[in-house]
């Protein structure tokens, strides 16, 4: 299984079909252009040692990163999408979707489940670039639903880690519709005070990022990220002239006051297990109070 | 100046015809007149019963179409313009304000597009900014205390994707807006009017009752996006355009939409007055029903209406 | 009684004591420095015919302009400040005062009552600029949350025309609690859903623009009236450049966001009737309902 | 680099020479020592105890003082700053996180300052843009869901008067404040670690419990903002601080703080820690008493405290 991505220029096309990552012992750094081995690579989590680069990682590896080991529960992996619009691509869109189900042994560009992270349970989903560059359609705005709806049930903290190109073109206003979706149990969370956690990596844009990528308690980036709304070359194209440089990465948005806090891989875990510690802390001491006085 | 479409031409010759003839004092001339008048409604009936979708997507976005402030002035008693999202600006792709229809007071919100190049600096052509949608949730919630219904008009190219756009967060200003819609407490309807242009629609369309008029569109992404991403090809937009399931009666069938609310022949603007009739109507009757339910029954009419959004799996 | 202030250039000082208004016929206008008669300027709400410049005018007079004749009961009338920091000035605070309630006839720098306007019973307070610069001390503290109290008691609308240096300096930290008071009752009022207009007039800046000027459900700014936080002059100091032209006036508090609407002097009542009418339509028709189901 | 106040250098040439002879091993340098830290306790106690109105002002500037990270990391267990009023940028004039301290969470906010020219730059030298003041109301709102307590750390010259501030609303910032914190469903401390410059320190300073350190002030106005009004002459500014009333015991006898908390012998940047100390011991109190309030009882309280705030007329 692949676990990272080669990084693309254009996260607005469908490029999950271009990553041909080389077998090799070696990889080639995408910024600082030194040569990795491999091993060492992932032993540290796909960052570069050399320039702190952060190399795009699939689903199952984030959730081996993040959740104690042999705790993970899949859910909701059996939907797949329904082709509801019959679309016409250059190759039609049930055949994409037949042929990413064999390559990636997936069935959706989301995984979602319940598991331990630093022995706390949570609900987690984690959108994977690598399925159809992480795009949300109906069946990820479903799981995610799904999965914020088991968070209420368990009364456990949601956290979402994005990945993802926006909605998914070849679902049309059904994909659109999964922004108001989402959002809207994200909306039932922060009703009854259930800390949701957004993780937003490389590259989350469109309307991932305009629905629950955006909307967390929380909301932390991976060092360098690309993170927004419109991507670079539309936004390029519309305004003819070249974008600054960081322009749309972790470090800008949270300048411009849209990210809590810029995390490392490697401290990621950690870090999230002390933001739910000290979001539960009163709310537990709150709930206790309640159950005393009933 | 008027500016129309190549297949409206056939139907202007003849209106000008007609036109001709009224200042002819000739005694035949009304005769003729009839005619050409028949002959003119049997024409726009065969011409917009066999419209293509892609000749569709031209009249959703046709430069003569009424816009948002030309609908709330034909149906509003009352209507005072409200400003500013009370935080960084003033948007004027999207207008809003309290309005009085019928001894009933509603707020409206529309997205603006312009008629001219100084309109269109001052609407940046109907496509908004962080600002404008902040604008729409101030309002919204204005709205809430004061137990009016929201009323939102959507046309738009989309949300602008430009340098300050992203820098004042157009994602978080969307994904807000979505946020707070989904539970405000006050009857919301949404109305397609022209162009539903992805996010940028959706962050003042989220709704009890989504309607779209007829010859409107309402997609992910414009066809030209489609198209270029698909083909590589922007002028392959029409077969995009099919690809999208854009127009009103697709919308329905996949249950995104409410319903749809027909045009006057020959569209909107042949007879903006009938139209502004139609959806005044049309606001006025559904207002009607949603104020029917007490708030507790929208707000989870709502929830399970966008709970259920696509639910269409294997 | 003087009707209008002489502009003054610097709002930041207690600028009360140099409005000499000019008592023969003519009054040049601020603005255009055309001559007008004074009997005309009056006629037109003390508005310059020839380029529309608004002239300050007093309390009194905007109660005259908004209030349907013979309907206002003023209220809260007899509170005086007690001068509680013994406040060491070239003058003594309190000697400042006194000369005022002989020179102003009132006792404090707002007027509060009820009235009707276009027959609608209305709260009503008015900042006076001629009364130390319309400065907020504890008495207009005071005075603007019992007015809020009774709007809240009668259950009818709330108007506050603002004409204000702010926070009052004589009353240092008593004062400036007085804008956490003045936004603790807009805050009851809130939560009633009962309307609140708030008119924003030449100037208001400081504590007053800061706390319920600015607090309005909507607000109304006259044309071309100076309205921010810190005044010019402070600002010009700290950046060491002179202002762009127009900057903190209406349109650039319309442009920049802060203000719904800016109205006319001659349409001023009338928009805000309209904005009640419509405010208060769906409300009535609630409380009805209410009623009925009761 | 340590600055210090022209009274303090008595002080700090003893300590020097006490430091000095902690270098010497010579035998009766310990007994010298004892004598000379005597002497400096009663130099300490003699300046302190007959401080003017005006060093007072000095020693709540000092640029040696704490500032509120520096308290934050010594009282906390646990501290994950968070960033951005959503909105439009992150205020480095104002920081804010979530923090555990002996076992509960709180949500504190400080206004900071910098010790040298690069950190000013970054905290501007500790006056807020309204989107500072828009993060702490997020914050703030962040702390109500999650029912902790909020502790706001004021420390401001003033809110900063440039034209971007103005430009984003200010005023609107700092009043939206005040009415958010008047009603926030969760217990308020604040504490003025040094300057409390007017409506910018107001703007997080709305609380339960309201308390000044020792040598910190309050005003509405600086005093040298006064005196150049007064007197047309900011260099008569200790004048201005006398009328002004701005120290903690005026602030007490007006009813407009609830407590002053004492700092260690020669104000609190002689001992950092001892300083926190009494902080943490006051925040846990406090936070202790209040939470025994059940909401509703801690707001009625905190409406009538702002309803009665200069309740003093004839
Ligand atoms: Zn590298
Ligand atoms: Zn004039």
């Amino acid at each position: 299984m692949k676990v990272i991505d080669e990084k693309l220029e254009n996260i607005d096309d469908n490029i999950e079909n271009k990553a041909t990552f080389p077998k090799d012992m070696w990889v080639k750094c995408e910024k600082c252009k030194n040569l990795l081995y491999k091993k060492e690579l992932e032993e540290n989590l796909y960052v570069c040692k050399k320039c702190g680069f952060h190399f795009r990682v699939n689903a199952d590896f984030r959730i081996n990163m993040l959740i104690d080991n042999g705790t993970f529960r899949e859910y909701f992996s059996d939907l797949v999408s329904k082709d509801p619009l019959n679309f016409v691509d250059i190759k039609p869109y049930k055949e994409k979707l037949e042929s990413l189900y064999k390559k990636t042994n997936k069935n959706s560009a989301v995984i979602t489940g319940i598991g331990k992270l630093c022995e706390k349970n949570v609900a987690i989903g984690v959108l994977d670039f690598s399925f159809f560059a992480g795009t949300m359609d109906s069946v990820v705005g479903e799981k995610i639903y799904r999965l914020g709806e088991l968070a209420i049930k368990k009364n456990i903290p949601l956290i979402l880690v994005s990945s993802s190109g926006g909605a998914r073109m070849q679902e049309s206003i059904l994909s659109l519709m999964q922004m108001a979706k989402t959002s809207l149990i994200i909306s039932l969370l922060k009703e009854r005070s259930i800390p949701y956690i957004s993780v937003l990596a490389d590259p989350t844009t469109g309307g991932v990022t305009a629905s629950f990528a955006i909307l967390g308690d929380i909301n932390i980036a991976e060092p360098d990220a690309l993170i927004g709304f419109a991507g670079p070359r539309v936004i390029e194209q519309t305004i003819r002239q070249k974008l600054p440089d960081g322009f749309q990465r972790s470090e800008y948005l949270l300048n411009h006051g849209m990210i809590d806090v810029i995390v490392k891989r490697k401290d990621l875990k950690n870090k999230i297990s002390d933001i739910l510690d000290i979001l539960s802390l009163n709310l537990n001491i709150a709930k206790k109070a309640q159950k005393h006085n009933l | 100046m008027q500016k129309f479409l190549d297949f409206e031409k056939p139907i202007l010759e003849i209106q000008e015809e007609i036109n001709k003839l009224l200042l002819d004092e000739n005694s035949d001339s009304k005769l003729k007149i009839e005619k050409l008048e028949k002959t003119c409604e049997e024409l726009k009936k065969n011409i917009f019963s066999s419209l293509s979708v892609w000749q569709k997507v031209l009249l959703a976005r046709h430069p003569m179409r009424p816009y948002s402030l030309d609908y709330i002035n034909l149906i509003t008693d009352k209507f005072i313009e409200m400003h500013g999202d009370r935080c960084y600006g003033d948007d004027g792709a999207i207008v809003g304000g309290i309005a009085e229809i019928n001894g009933k007071s509603f707020m409206i919100i529309g997205e603006q597009k312009g008629r001219n190049i100084e309109e269109n600096i001052k609407r940046n052509f109907g496509m908004p900014h962080p600002e404008g949608y902040r604008k729409s949730l101030r309002l919204m919630k204005l709205a809430e205390k004061f137990n009016m219904p929201v009323v939102t008009f959507i046309d738009t190219p989309g949300a602008y994707p430009g340098l300050g756009a992203e820098e004042r967060g157009q994602a978080e200003a969307i994904a807000h807006n979505l946020q707070e819609m989904i539970m405000l407490k006050v009857p919301i309807i949404s109305i397609v009017i022209g162009e539903g242009g992805s996010g940028g629609a959706l962050a003042i369309g989220v709704a009890d009752v989504l309607a779209m008029l007829e010859y409107t569109i309402y997609s992910v992404i414009s066809p030209e996006g489609c198209a270029s991403i698909l083909w590589k090809d922007a002028s392959l937009a029409n077969l995009a355009a099919s690809a999208l399931k854009l127009l009103p009666e697709n919308l329905l069938e996949l249950g995104v939409i409410d319903k749809i609310i027909p045009e006057p022949m020959g569209g909107a603007h042949f007879d903006i007055k009938a139209m502004s009739n139609n959806l005044k109507k049309f606001i006025l009757e559904e207002t009607k029903k949603l104020e029917a339910l007490d708030i507790k029954k929208l707000l989870e009419n709502r929830i399970l209406k966008y709970k259920n959004m696509g639910n269409l799996f294997n």
